[in-house]
């Protein structure tokens, strides 16, 4: 039998392997540690959620702790890795990227092209994304749209185990700075993942279920509700393919054109808010490259277009649930 | 200004309405009633009230994701924060906020904040509308430890001065940002020391003193009144539970919390300090009423109704 | 004779115009004086480019130069905005939203939201956008789709003087927080401009050239290298119809829908990076609400996905020019 | 460690440079030549020859939007600095970066930056490596006084102290931040006053001086290699030219700019300083030296060829 852990565990291991293999990897971050210069004990935490415990034991001072102060330990990532140290770098929540987005998108992103090729910046920036938490809208958010937008930028969210701990091993070797999403809401999602350290390659979807009436493109949280979707829609006899892109840079434009040559319908769920995010992105890459295939509008399935919110009720009609994918799917199912 | 017999039993007042309505929210988060990330500011209520017992409604403070005690040391109204932090259609903000959120901009309560560093800034801008518009009004950031590291409070303190805003900045150094030591994160002893590289005054006070804060305050609040630009205070202090309900506070030595509620707490020391003039049945009458005011807090915000689906797309824009 | 004056001189004029009519309009940013603390001339510079330039013999304290701390004085603007003053703030390059992001879309966005409708935020951000310039990878960005994607904020980008001047007006009354992109590449261009004040309502598109073949949308200094384009190929008998949203958010949908549904055919232009841009947008509402309309493939014309290079041999090569839609648009005028 | 002779020659060697560089390179510019934004160092070079008079190729600095002076003070080879300049594909960075993003990983040179206060997070991390890596190294930032307000700085200055980390705060103090004086948005005296506040060392030098920079800069150089943390130098000193090329300069005083080449000439300072030990005629040499090889620089570039179309689209991804 395969062995099984969970997403946050698949997320521990991949980092004590790639620490374990080079010792230029650090991690840096908001208590990744936890209880430095405190009385009680260290490694009191190990991430604001437990995902790096157990780190500091094994690898001492290539762990840190850092102040509340984002630009300065992110940029210390970034000048580090031009130096010659990989760091994974955590960004806690994904919402904070606004107190320290420069160091990341026009230092790490631009400093090989600026450069002319004679830099490079191998940083994991990991962070947390999603609703679900009753967080409110300072610690909800997706926000990866923005990170995609950046040219030098690679983005990465996995949606299960296997896929976190092998593309966080890709992410840890790539030599171009790669924000690494997790949503938190899979933290405790059980999967099968093997023991040693494999990767998975950047730019290739997954294929999470084939189809032959409606492609699906679901990211990280979503793909699990589009299975669910998929599921019932199955018993009437609507079969749809799920494609999960992994990345969406570098976006594997192939798997999901070729699924709707095959399919002539789209449906792309994303947790994103709906302007300009990837459920516009890979609709339009469809409306350009398939549009001969496609034989019914693209629907998209979003949130509204509004700050997540903090009550419960309102927080789950914000979240696209498998019941709005499915009805998505019945509209351009029957359409003709 | 000295404390008149009144101020005393109104500062009394707030702070026992802060405790009261932190050990509660405790006991009610345990229970399972409240969603979300809860950030409690029992021990430190001797600042928020030294701090707003200065402050009229025209002043405005920006805070913090504990933001309950300077939301009650303001006077927002404790039965729409329990509300709020029910995730309620009748909370302070509709459901919509949550504990880390909280706002009232009628008391001049500008929000707590879930960003941390996030409200230096805004404060900025508070004092600048009260120069420009002239109400002689002063606006107050407080911040923590952990947030005294932040670009943003850094900035906002220099644009004070260049700009002399009546800004007060006040820093609640509690000695710990989630579970890092401002011993190992903050690169000075005192916070206050920074106060001089931005041409302010910068002055360190017992935090668990509300007489403390207070005095430090009014000073501040003078200058700031009379065009003397801004203030750095640190008020150093303790809370007396986890940074988030959740925490196991592994990273606090066995004894710490129990030691601080025994030694440090600034209700103890309020009663001890004003002994000779109030009597203590009159401090218990309070204690009685403000307990009776959060119980009822509860009970109505246990009784209110959600958010009505709609609300989800209401108030993002005031017109699209 | 209709007056005709600078893009730049436009602003200028919304600005002095509306300082007059309200007492709580205020203007802040490095250097809109210049001069502040020197021994030399105040009102030295007004704005970089000397955009607001004489506003500070006018209206004296209510306009006010900054130190280099965009999070404080944006964060500023924000906070007075909220207890009754009007700020226009310059952040001087959109390029430099990194180093304050969070007080924008954090906090000035959600204020609102967060606050259940207690809070309003009537500030405008004024920046200035585009390439052009040789100024290389960290002044010749344009981003706006990043604050598109913001729930809460409105994204506002003039291509002409006289849509300068109505739409800044309109940001300044307007009780939402605005961002206002002003292309640096049109200050120096010339139109006619009423003298009195007017306002541009936000969500409705301007259709600068009718026509039925094609649609095109286009931004900012995208919708002259449009007409360019157009003007040419009306000579072959193509028909183009031009569509400048002039809001980005909020977008007007039903102008481009209508005109879609009339021409069959879409070719959107967008200066912006174009993965999760603009141009990804509104090929994607096309692709949802006027699929049935569509006889071609949307073709998008968009500059590279890299930073914006200094060289002007390869910064002419990254800005999408009139050629390219030209040709966009006869690929797909010819499809069927 | 004292200076040699041979240090001595090298020291004005590099300033001469970097002043003929700049001269030049203002003519160019207004001949035409030039594209793009250009911020010239012309008067601040003892400040970057006295700090890079200090470093070996494998200390790191990073420079700021004026970043010619530290180029050259760290090494970077001159023909490619003008050609990239120029826009040319023999330049530094292939005509992709400009005269704002000129890097040079080989010499230690981490980048100008078109972004205020972008480097001191960046220099943070190079000082990080050298300590994880035990190379002995250290990271420089240089800033400027408008730099020295912004968030990232401050942020950067406290998690040098906190991680104790080789690296060394350079403000470079020319009383300007584009239009706006010192004097107006720096809240406080000097600039060095804010190294308490971050722990560490703070002191404010005469940066005409070439001496008086070197020195302030051994100290602080020994006290990081032997693990004693980071420091803080301010050289007060002024910009011959404007803010960049095309500025009138008209927030200046009149004569201001006049005066300052006359009494205020680091390079004629050191030639006094030096002049009993060094043969003006010695120096002259450099001085004829220095001319040619930078005439030599203009007329290359000016030959280079410009990117090829191709270029467009290299350089984003390592793979993508
Ligand atoms: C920009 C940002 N970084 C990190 C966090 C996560 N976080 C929330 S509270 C906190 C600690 C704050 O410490 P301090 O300022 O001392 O306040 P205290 O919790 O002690 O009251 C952290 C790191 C955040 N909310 N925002
Ligand atoms: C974040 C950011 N804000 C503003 C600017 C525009 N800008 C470029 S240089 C400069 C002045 C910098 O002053 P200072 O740090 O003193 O350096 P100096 O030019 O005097 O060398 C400004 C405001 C910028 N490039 N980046
Ligand atoms: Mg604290
Ligand atoms: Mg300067």
């Amino acid at each position: 039998m395969a062995r099984k852990i969970l997403f946050q565990q698949a997320i521990n291991e991949a980092l004590d392997q790639e620490m374990a293999r080079d010792s230029n990897v650090i991690v840096m971050g908001e208590d990744v540690i936890g209880g430095t210069g405190a009385d009680g004990e260290m490694d009191a935490w190990g991430g604001v959620l437990g995902v790096t415990k157990g780190l500091y034991g094994k690898y001492g001072e290539r762990i840190m702790d850092t102040p509340i102060s984002e630009s300065a330990f992110v940029g210390a990532a970034v000048g580090a890795a031009a130096c010659g140290l990989r760091p994974v770098c955590e960004l806690m929540f994904i919402d904070f990227l606004g107190v320290c987005f420069d160091q990341i998108y026009n230092q790490a992103a631009k400093f090989r092209y600026m450069f002319g090729g004679k830099a490079k910046t191998p940083i994991v920036i990991r962070t947390m994304i999603g609703a679900g938490f009753r967080a409110a809208a300072q610690h909800s958010q997706c926000l990866y749209p923005v990170f995609t937008h950046i040219p030098g930028l690679k983005v990465v969210i996995p949606s299960s185990p296997y896929e976190a701990k092998g593309l966080l091993i890709q992410a840890i070797r790539d030599d171009d700075p790669v924000i690494f999403c997790e949503h938190k809401a899979l933290y405790a999602m059980e999967g099968e993942v093997p023991e040693e350290s494999y990767t998975i390659p950047f730019g290739e979807a997954n294929v999470v279920r084939e189809g032959s009436d409606v492609t699906i493109v679901a990211l990280a949280r979503m793909v699990g509700f589009a299975e669910k979707a998929a599921a019932a829609l199955a018993k009437d006899g609507i079969s749809c393919e799920i494609i999960d892109p992994r990345t969406t840079s570098p976006l594997d434009e192939d798997t999901i054109l070729e699924s709707v040559e095959n399919t002539g319908r789209l449906v792309v769920v994303d947790e994103a808010s709906p302007r300009c995010g990837m459920a516009a992105d890979i609709a339009a890459l469809v409306a350009q490259k398939a549009f001969g295939a496609l034989e019914a509008p693209i629907e998209l399935v979003t949130p509204p277009h509004t700050p997540v919110p903090f009550s419960g009720v309102l927080e789950d009609l914000y979240i696209p649930g498998p019941a709005r994918i499915e009805a998505a799917v019945r509209r351009i199912a029957e359409y003709a | 200004m000295a404390l008149s017999r009144e101020d005393l039993l109104e500062a009394y007042r707030r702070m026992k309405t802060i405790r009261e309505f932190e050990e509660r929210v405790h006991v009610e988060f345990a229970k399972g009633g409240i969603p979300g990330f809860v950030h409690l500011y029992a021990g430190e209520e001797a600042s928020a009230a030294g701090v707003c017992m200065n402050l009229t409604d025209d002043d405005k403070i920006a805070s913090t994701h504990r933001g309950h005690g300077h939301c009650i040391g303001k006077g927002v109204d404790v039965h729409g924060m329990m509300a709020e932090i029910f995730g309620k259609r009748t909370g302070t903000c509709r459901g919509k906020g949550g504990s880390m959120h909280i706002a009232d901009l009628d008391t001049g309560m500008l929000g707590a904040n879930g960003i941390v560093g996030g409200g230096p800034p805004l404060v900025c801008g508070a004092a600048l509308a009260a120069k420009l518009k002239r109400t002689g009004g002063v606006a107050v950031a407080f911040f923590g430890d952990g947030a005294s590291n932040q670009g943003t409070t850094f900035e906002a303190m220099n644009l004070a001065t260049v700009w002399r805003l009546p800004a007060i900045f006040v820093a609640e150094n509690n000695g710990y940002a989630e579970a890092t030591a401002a011993k190992f994160s903050v690169s000075c002893e005192d916070i206050s020391t920074r106060a001089a590289g931005f041409g302010m005054p910068g002055v360190t006070v017992d935090g668990h003193d509300f007489f403390a804060v207070y005095e430090a305050m009014r000073e501040a609040v003078d200058r700031a009144r009379n065009g003397g630009g801004p203030s750095l205070i640190e008020a150093k202090l303790d809370r007396f539970f986890g940074h988030f309900e959740g925490d196991n506070q592994n990273y606090r030595a066995p004894d710490e919390v129990k030691r601080i509620r025994a030694e440090k707490d600034c209700l103890q020391r309020f009663r001890a300090r004003v002994a000779s003039d109030i009597a203590a049945a009159e401090l218990d009458a309070i204690d009685a009423d403000v307990r009776k005011l959060i119980d009822d807090a509860v009970a109505q915000a246990i009784a209110a109704p959600d958010p009505l689906p709609e609300d989800l797309t209401t108030d993002v824009y005031i017109r699209y």
